[in-house]
């Protein structure tokens, strides 16, 4: 029925690597609980710990330095709970510094605190969405506990100087970390060289699993659990290991390993084509997010007098399926706050379009968007109050 | 998965002394030890004895009883492997260390267990002086032997 | 190679039934956000609400109650963290009750609350496992918030009069948490039969998939987000849907409910087959738990003089998977929390194995455990101090 079917929402979520879904089949096989020492278990913990060092290896971390978790959000919550206890619990570094763009399960965990009393700052950002470096100097100082930057945003694909920011946020004593989660497998992440102490990811974004990601945080860093119980990943992740998907994630993690350079390439010049084209096929459009620091498959783009759900929907009965602002706000009539942050027009900020392209996207792709989008895009504004 | 028993929790090693103890006391066998060392309690959830002939000052046999783990009864079985025919001297200083270096390593949690087995030696070698009524030359040098399965400590273990 | 593979560690976690893994790999291809409005996102979000009214059949409760979680663990601590966050806010009801034989997902939660000042209480119990009401009818009181007992326990089978334990609860005003992780499939469990506010379970244990579960919670009952983030489960629980696991679950769902009834005569008879043959053919033997509520595939066993770990890996050697104590304690020196808190000697309580049976089990197995394990238990005994 369904003549096409583009899938331009991979910053959501992406589809299963072919190979990642054979693994995880197989991997469904190895039921034993991987903390019994009978073999069913040695047979799960071995296939554990190799998916342990292909993590390792792809972000340049030591497989130590790895707690896998239900996913990102999981890990996001993880390390901003380890800050607010040690500062429930008395610690004269009692400030913590964020960004105004994070994820939801940053932006959401702040608010949270924030309510209990806790002391955050949101870092501003520039129109293109980078952090004010200006201002994150001003906020850092020697009370700050933990600075949490992330490195690829998910709607505009904007991407933070995370290196600087950590080495000034090292000077001043306090901890880093990173939401890596859209930058693994699009670029090059590498712990060590960014410095951070703590890291986010997510296998589903990166073509693995979806329900596993890891919280990778450097042996010296503090460390609080989120899930208290069994002696799971070294006591830091209660919880009966989640074995096919953590095999999942290691087979993702290895192709991503391999595959980031070429995909990289490949992302940005769909990416480009389709820029281009809206530019020379449609008028009065705004590209949202920096150009330059920009992950390679993302695109978000505003157009003024039509808006952002009707677009989303229209283009889904073409079979061309993006989303809105940030997936998560999706079915609220919230304008994009990643946008608003950027100092966006309120209006903009209503009717963003994100086109985020993944490994299984093609030119002809493009080409099929660039043909049913300008139509859309006439009609609403034709039907939109002036 | 081929090669599981590669996969076992312990190593080769650890595996043959575990399935095949050496020098363990037979049911009905008669053994007439000269000095016999008990460390542990089956509270602790170890116990340990071990049993020693001495001639010539030297470990001439050598019999071991355990309550207790995997590792246990593999560190047990290589130290009686380790201390026969040793001088008393030699026998005493053995250490876990070396008994674990014989059994190809010993996961870090487990490392107390070959302790246990050493020790006993140790407490029969002093049992064996003792009834001697020799002066004990070995003992001012070693902390007392009692069961310390959960404070042993690696650095305590390096003491040793 | 191995000619005998015999799982009895059903407890620890089960095998995914074929029909579960065939729909995980199927709902694999369901790739979508859930949470998008495109096509691919509404077919995943279709699937997952299916799952969601599975599940409510199976445990006789509203779909509307239901959070999904990454597993028991989780849930759990998601309970405690709601009460010890309106603990904090400074409720007059600052009590908790739980039990000494709890899951370590709440034993460990407890201590940490503890840690940090929340009252706590743990009500004993008897020498078969079953909480003492005595014991419990003191302890209630108005000051108390909540009171969380579990339904089945893990390592004995004891299974608790949860629903007396609500009533009385309730005439207090106290909300009342039940972990049923390990009765799900083999015993009926309603929740509104029952009448707790919480409830958790973990699809795992009932041949569904590892690193899901959820948290049922009636509508007025008090909530907060462990994980906080994202609109999904109704702002209740962050984090890109976990569609195929949570299809698996589903799946797993409707055939729990379907065999229950059969399953549980068959898990008895096996289970019972053993406990004979035991005592039949080994001297000096404990059968810990309580022998009337107990779940139906669960049989754990104190040898003395010989010890768990020892038997475990003999048996292993044969093929024959089991495990001691609670699986989490494995590797370390304890003996077990549970046997020790219904009074059992400590050398008992280091020296006990779980058999636990599932679906795959046959009588041929009991048999063939009849074979082995005399020999092994004989050759320790013989080895060990005397
Ligand atoms: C930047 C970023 N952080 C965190 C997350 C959360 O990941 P998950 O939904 O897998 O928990 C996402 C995606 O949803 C993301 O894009
Ligand atoms: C009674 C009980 N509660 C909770 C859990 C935790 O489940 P999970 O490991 O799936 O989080 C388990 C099993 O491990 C259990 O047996
Ligand atoms: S008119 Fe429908 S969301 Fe505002
Ligand atoms: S002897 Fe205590 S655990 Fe090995």
């Amino acid at each position: 029925m369904e003549q096409h079917s583009i899938y331009l929402d991979n910053n959501a979520t992406t589809a299963m690597h072919e190979d990642v879904i054979a693994a995880v089949h197989q991997a469904n096989m190895l039921y034993g609980n991987a903390s019994s020492m009978h073999m069913a278990g040695r047979q799960a913990a071995l296939a554990i710990e190799e998916s342990r060092e292909a993590l390792a290896s792809l972000i340049d971390a030591e497989p130590s330095w790895i707690v896998f978790t239900s996913g990102a959000s999981e890990a996001n919550n993880t390390v901003f709970n380890i800050f607010k206890e040690r500062i429930d619990l008395g610690s004269k570094r009692n400030r913590i510094i964020t960004t105004t763009i994070e994820h939801p399960s940053i932006i959401e965990t702040v608010k949270y605190m924030k309510q209990l009393g806790c002391k955050v700052d949101e870092c501003p950002v520039d129109s293109t969405g980078l952090v004010d470096m200006e201002a994150m100097k001003n906020l850092l100082g020697d009370d700050v506990a933990l600075v949490s930057v992330m490195l690829g945003n998910n709607e505009t694909g904007t991407i933070q100087p995370v290196g600087e920011i950590t080495e000034l946020a090292h000077q001043v004593g306090a901890y880093v970390h990173t939401d890596a989660t859209q930058a693994i497998g699009k670029i090059p992440v590498s712990m060590k060289e960014l410095g951070v102490d703590y890291l986010s990811l997510s296998a589903h974004k990166f073509y693995g699993p979806k329900g596993i990601g890891a919280l990778v945080v450097k042996t010296k860093a503090p460390y609080a659990p989120l899930v208290h119980g069994g002696h799971q990943e070294g006591g830091k992740r209660a919880g009966t290991y989640n074995t096919a998907s953590i095999v999942g994630l290691g087979v993702a993690a290895k192709i991503a390993l391999r595959d980031q350079p070429s995909e990289c390439e490949k992302l940005w010049k769909l990416r480009e084509m389709l820029r281009v084209g809206i530019l020379e096929r449609i008028s009065n459009v705004v590209v949202n997010g920096n150009q330059e620091h920009c992950l390679p498959g993302t695109l978000d783009v505003s157009f003024p007098h039509a808006e952002g759900e009707s677009i989303l929907l229209y283009l889904d009965m073409e079979g061309i399926m993006v989303s809105t602002g940030s997936a998560c706000a999706s079915g609220s009539l919230e304008p994009s706050y990643v946008l608003l942050a950027s100092g966006v027009d309120i209006e903009l900020a209503h009717g963003s379009i994100r086109f985020s392209f993944g490994r299984y996207n093609t030119e002809e792709d493009v080409a099929y968007v660039l043909e049913k989008l300008p139509p859309i895009i006439k009609r609403l504004r034709e039907m939109s109050t002036r | 998965m081929t090669n599981f028993m590669s996969q076992w929790v312990y190593t080769p090693v650890v595996k043959d002394h575990f399935m095949n103890p050496r020098n363990t006391l037979k049911e009905n066998e008669q053994f007439e030890a000269d000095g016999i060392g008990d460390v542990g309690s089956l509270a602790c959830g170890d116990q340990m004895q071990v049993m020693i002939k001495v001639k010539d000052d030297k470990i001439a046999d050598l019999r071991w009883l355990t309550y207790g783990c995997a590792s246990a009864i593999a560190s047990t079985s290589m130290m009686s492997e380790m201390a026969l025919g040793l001088t008393l001297d030699e026998a005493y200083h053995l250490t876990p260390a070396m008994i674990t270096e014989a059994l190809g390593g010993l996961p870090e949690h487990k490392f107390h267990c070959s302790v246990l087995g050493d020790k006993a030696l140790r407490a029969a070698i002093d049992d064996y002086l003792e009834k001697q009524g020799r002066e004990n030359p070995f003992k001012k040098h070693v902390a007392k032997v009692i069961c310390e399965c959960k404070s042993v400590t690696d650095v305590q273990i390096e003491d040793l």
